[in-house]
């Protein structure tokens, strides 16, 4: 297989930011790592994930959607779109990019999203094998294996040599662009990371979580639980899990008034928020035992209803280390489960 | 022909009023025929309590440079008490924008009476001129509301 | 210690003193607590936990659990009854429906802290003496207690606690600490410096509003900022501006009535250092109008409720320190 | 690029009608003239004004007029209160259509219909009303129930009056809460005025209005004998993109903008209670 040295890691990333921009995780000053814009001297981030997902190279927390300029009873509508440039996103986990296929069913079904998909149309996704995955993962409960994680290309290491492998055509050219850097070599190292690494995933405190209790057809039962009470209980509804999760696509579309035109965006958005459904003859969603199942049987039962059983979580871990009184989507699982 | 002068920057001042003491000042500065810069917007208000730290934000937010807030002197307020509240709030909320980095020239209270249509003229014209050397507000500026020149 | 505050809740659950108890549960691993309401014996039993990572500050619940009936019984460490007595102070809860217990605290850790060692796949983690043992997947860990230590506890403003109606353990003192240190050193920064600091900080806001639902002092019943009417709703963290206005705002709405609990900055997916804001108006409260500490008592006015003809002008801003 | 949905189209406002204090029907056409896109009657559009709002409105006219569509509004909100502040020659912004429709030309097809509205839930069964006249022989017998506060608030009630009264092939029950001195007609509630009128259960209903007045007419009919199959209703919540993307209007596994606002009564109660 196609390898490189660690060490001349940096010569890699600036030959791919030769003719792109690069984003790579890397650390911050407080120690967790975010997806940042490579330049000489950044370096690659040893952390198992970033606090953010992904998703935002494709769903920015705030884009803005369409200009309007006002005169008198007139309204001019200014479409800001824009042929979006290459990039590349290097180091995405398989948690990670497993999310962009369940985005993609959200904002490529019909009618496309035309913003979304112009990202998705440049957007070169690199992923990098897990050598060390935490007590909080559990994407092998949906049949990832972060040792072979999707992606465009797909990136493994054994602790001295990077290896690189095409998974479709856009990797495929990826790779052929930078492959003057690679050199075949061996790949029995490689391979007894992975074994370990596999070994690992087997011992891991959630390796024997089970889906089997969820999905499309459990709809009526899930909800009637009289679980959710208890569980939602000392949510605090804010959007936290929402806004870390790599999966999460509500979002809102709001218009703000620069005081000489008036700008639409789409931001981010939280079904845990109180005024998420609120109207003006009242709430469906009234309190926050309703929003909290909302945002679980929407990942657990309502998404895998409409796509063929594919459930809308991806096992990355971020709601359970990020959560303020940690409740979780696994803590949620394993109660429904022992209905 | 092109005319390549540099445009001497103009500061956008918004001046808080309060109605009783300070927007009388400011009428009487008028009409004593004193001059003060025009780029001092004045908002009139009932009190300088009513003063929302929002609204300051606000003005910054959509171009303003430098806030100041005028009221009633101390003890003279028409609610007998709105300017000390209002005092407080203001010292704590200009010492925030200082610590978060602010200029602290960009903020001001000022207690201008009825009586005082000369003070008024006086401190719009340091203001601005403060406000003018510190150039325009970008450290609490937001983009979207700047103008496209 | 958790033995003694389960009896205790057991106790007074048996002899009909309270009807529910309000405490901490245990979770996946060893550090995921959840704060969580118990009705009976048997669940107290089973699920509930006290120990150093049960650092969640229960009093904001009580503001919910004393609109229902009965009593409820609440386990506060000697920073939560600060935030209880605010609020009780403000009338956001009915200290007639609460019996309080107050626990003592030497400090609560921080899983955060210890994963950003390095410290992977943890499977139980245990004190010795002042180290911790944890066990991971990868083989045993040792670090520190010091390190793990919450960044608040790092600073802890007092071990004693200000109201209860009875004590576990014995109550501790106030102590000089050192929590105004760094907000110190940001005011001998320049501006720009300052500048530079804040933008690098707030600018990793993701506008999850975990710091303002999770604060004690945040329990309006509408926010300002979820207000549509009010025009500065927008949730998105579109421009260096919003997320300026947002935690100046927020910091502004608490001065006088932070209790310094260090909530918003415990619960910060991002780890921004929000207590430092409101740190500065504690700090600013205290040189200008005389020390106070919100929650110390519940008949004082608040600083921003309150004035002296002879305070000082807003030019004292302007007149101190370095520009 | 594509044009995306959520890019919207000007319409201009040439007509607004007070039809009662709170209902104002605006008709809106293209600057160029004619309708800004064809819809089938049930479906719904986004109407905004920037800087104010947006929202999903059902669009009240019948897609056989041809020249313009309409859309009765009721001032409940900002946006509404804003929408009523404005005066003809208004250019607003609209997208759509959105949403599935009424099956008017599949399973309601040579149907007995009866049409059950309360208040202002008249403005999305008008549409399909006026559809069924224009294209009379394609449907069998027609009655329509309809209800409201009193008699200022019937919506369209010029409409109503002159030309559904006056035709000949549907029957009209009108019906207001309150007796009132100018009012000679049925006085009660709509779901016992069902009740009263006792319909054939061989009709098809289409039902229309508030939550509880839709709640307690089910029960009537049902207790009438009418199977929940029979049934349609159209929903309304809080909805943003239009397309079944932003997540308010989730329902179980449907979105109403997309999947809906039409549903038929057995499909709704297969849905969790959380409407």
């Amino acid at each position: 297989m196609l390898r490189i040295s660690l060490d001349k890691l940096d010569t890699l990333f600036a030959k791919i930011a030769e003719k792109q921009k690069l984003y790579i995780p890397s650390d911050r000053e407080d120690g967790s790592a975010e997806y940042m814009e490579w330049s000489e001297g950044r370096k690659l981030s040893n952390a198992l994930n970033t606090v953010r997902s992904a998703k935002e190279f494709f769903f920015p927390q705030t884009e803005s959607l369409v200009d309007f300029k006002l005169s008198g009873k007139n309204i001019e509508v200014i479409d800001i779109r824009k042929e979006t440039e290459d990039f590349v996103v290097f180091g995405v986990r398989a948690c990670d990019a497993r999310s962009f296929g369940i985005l993609d069913k959200v904002f490529l079904s019909d009618p496309v999203d035309s913003y979304y998909q112009n990202r998705r149309n440049h957007g070169t996704i690199v992923t990098m094998a897990c050598t060390r995955p935490s007590e909080t993962c559990f994407c092998t409960a949906f049949g990832i294996d972060p040792t072979a994680p999707e992606g465009d290309a797909a990136c493994f290491t054994d602790g001295s040599f990077l290896y690189i492998k095409a998974n479709n055509d856009r990797g495929e050219a990826f790779v052929s662009s930078v492959s003057s850097l690679f050199e075949d070599g061996d790949t029995a190292e490689l391979e007894k990371v992975q074994a370990k690494t596999k070994e690992v995933l087997g011992i891991l405190p959630l390796s024997g979580l089970s889906t089997e209790a969820f999905g499309g057809d459990k709809l009526n039962k899930l909800f009637g639980s009289e679980k959710w009470a208890e569980l939602s209980e000392s949510c605090i509804g804010c959007g936290t899990c929402t806004f870390v999760c790599p999966t999460c696509q509500c979002y809102d579309i709001k218009d703000f008034n620069t005081g000489h035109e008036i700008k639409r965006f789409r931001c981010w958005d939280s079904c845990m928020y109180s005024d998420f459904t609120k109207m003006a003859h009242g709430n469906p969603r009234l309190t926050q035992l309703e929003r909290f199942r909302q945002r679980f049987m929407h990942k657990l039962v309502y998404f895998p209803a409409n796509n063929n059983g594919e459930l809308g979580c991806v096992g990355c871990g971020r709601c359970l280390t990020k959560c303020p009184i940690s409740m979780n989507i696994v803590k949620v699982m394993k109660a429904l489960e022992a209905e | 022909m092109q005319v390549n002068e540099k445009k001497e920057f103009e500061p956008v001042i918004v001046a808080f009023c309060c109605n009783w003491c300070s927007y009388a000042g400011a009428d009487l500065s008028g009409t004593n025929r004193l001059n003060y810069p025009t780029n001092v917007k004045i908002i009139r208000v009932p009190c300088s309590c009513r003063v929302n730290p929002m609204f300051i934000l606000r003005a910054f937010q959509r171009g303003a440079d430098g806030v100041i807030i005028c009221g009633c002197h101390p003890g003279d307020c028409h609610y007998t008490s709105g300017n000390y509240f209002a005092r407080r709030r203001m010292t704590l909320l200009f010492s925030m924008l200082d610590f978060i980095g602010i200029e602290r020239d960009r903020t001001r209270v000022e207690w201008v009476s009825a009586a005082e249509g000369a003070k008024f003229a006086a401190t719009m014209n340091e203001f601005t001129e403060a406000v003018k050397k510190l150039g325009p507000n970008r450290r609490l500026e937001d983009l979207r509301c700047r103008k496209q020149s | 210690m958790q033995e003694a505050i389960i009896n205790k809740a057991k106790e007074l659950l048996a002899d009909g003193r309270v009807d529910r108890v309000i405490g901490w549960k245990k979770g996946e691993f060893s550090y995921d607590i959840t704060p969580a309401v118990f009705e009976t014996a048997e669940e107290i039993d089973a699920e509930f936990v006290c120990n150093d990572f049960t650092s969640a500050n229960v009093s904001k619940y009580l503001v919910k659990e004393t609109k229902k009936d009965g009593t409820v019984l609440a386990f506060l460490k000697p920073c939560d009854t600060y935030s209880f007595n605010q609020l009780v102070k403000e009338h956001r809860i009915d200290a007639s429906k609460v019996y309080t217990v107050g626990i003592p605290c030497d400090g609560k850790l921080d899983p955060e802290k210890i994963k950003q060692k390095g410290i992977s796949g943890i499977r139980s983690i245990e004190k010795d003496g002042d180290m911790l043992k944890i066990d991971t997947v990868y083989g045993d860990e040792t670090l520190k207690i010091s390190d793990a230590m919450s960044e608040r506890c790092l600073s802890c403003k007092s071990r004693k606690h200000v109201c209860y109606d009875e004590l576990i353990g014995e109550d501790g003192d106030v102590i000089s600490s050192n929590r105004f240190d760094m907000v110190e050193q940001l005011e001998n920064m320049s501006a720009q410096e300052r500048y530079d600091f804040w933008r690098s900080q707030l600018s990793k806001c993701i506008r999850c509003n975990a710091c303002r639902n999770v604060c004690p002092a945040c329990t309006c019943e509408k926010c300002v900022f979820d207000n549509d009417d009010s025009g500065i709703s927008n949730k998105a963290a579109a421009d260096s501006f919003e997320e300026n206005m947002f935690h100046v705002i927020r910091a502004f709405h608490v001065a006088g009535r932070c209790t310094d609990c260090g909530e918003c900055s415990r619960v910060c997916p991002q780890n921004i250092p929000l207590h430092l804001l409101n740190r500065k108006f504690i700090k600013d409260i205290n040189s200008l109008y005389g020390e106070y500490q919100a929650g110390a008592d519940t008949d004082s006015r608040a600083p921003l409720t309150d004035y002296k003809q002879s305070d000082c002008e807003a030019s004292v801003v302007h007149e101190r320190g370095v520009e | 690029m594509n044009n995306d949905t959520l890019i919207p189209h000007i319409g201009v406002v040439t007509d607004i009608r007070i039809d009662t204090p709170d209902v104002k029907t605006f008709r809106v056409i293209s600057p160029e003239g004619g309708k800004v896109f064809e819809h089938m009657p049930g479906q719904c559009a986004m109407l905004s004004i920037p800087g104010v709002g947006e929202a999903m409105f059902s669009i009240t006219s019948s897609p056989t007029n041809k020249d313009f569509m309409e859309f009765s509004i009721k001032k409940c909100g900002c946006l509404t209160n804003w929408l009523h502040l404005m005066e003809t020659g208004q250019q607003i912004t609209i997208r759509g259509p959105y949403g599935n429709a009424f099956p008017v030309e599949t399973e309601l097809k040579g149907k007995d219909l009866l049409f059950i509205a309360g208040g202002i839930g008249l403005a999305p069964l008008r549409s399909v009303i006026n559809y069924v006249r224009d294209n009379r022989e394609n449907y069998g017998d027609v009655q329509i129930i309809y209800g409201s506060r009193s008699k200022q608030d019937l919506v369209d009630y010029d409409e109503i009056l002159n030309e559904w009264m006056n035709d000949p092939n549907i029957s009209v029950n009108l019906t207001i809460d309150n007796a009132q001195d100018d009012w000679d007609g049925h006085v009660g509630f709509v779901p016992n005025f069902v009740t009263e009128l006792n319909p054939s259960t061989s009709r098809t209903v289409l039902v229309c209005g508030p939550p509880i007045m839709i709640k307690f007419t089910l029960n009537a009919l049902k207790a009438l004998g009418f199977e929940e199959t029979q049934v349609y209703t159209t929903m309304e919540l809080r909805m943003k993109c239009g397309v079944g993307k932003c997540g308010r209007c989730n329902i179980g596994n449907k979105y109403v903008c997309k999947d809906g606002p039409v549903f038929r009564y057995d499909q709704l109660g297969e849905l969790p209670d959380e409407y």
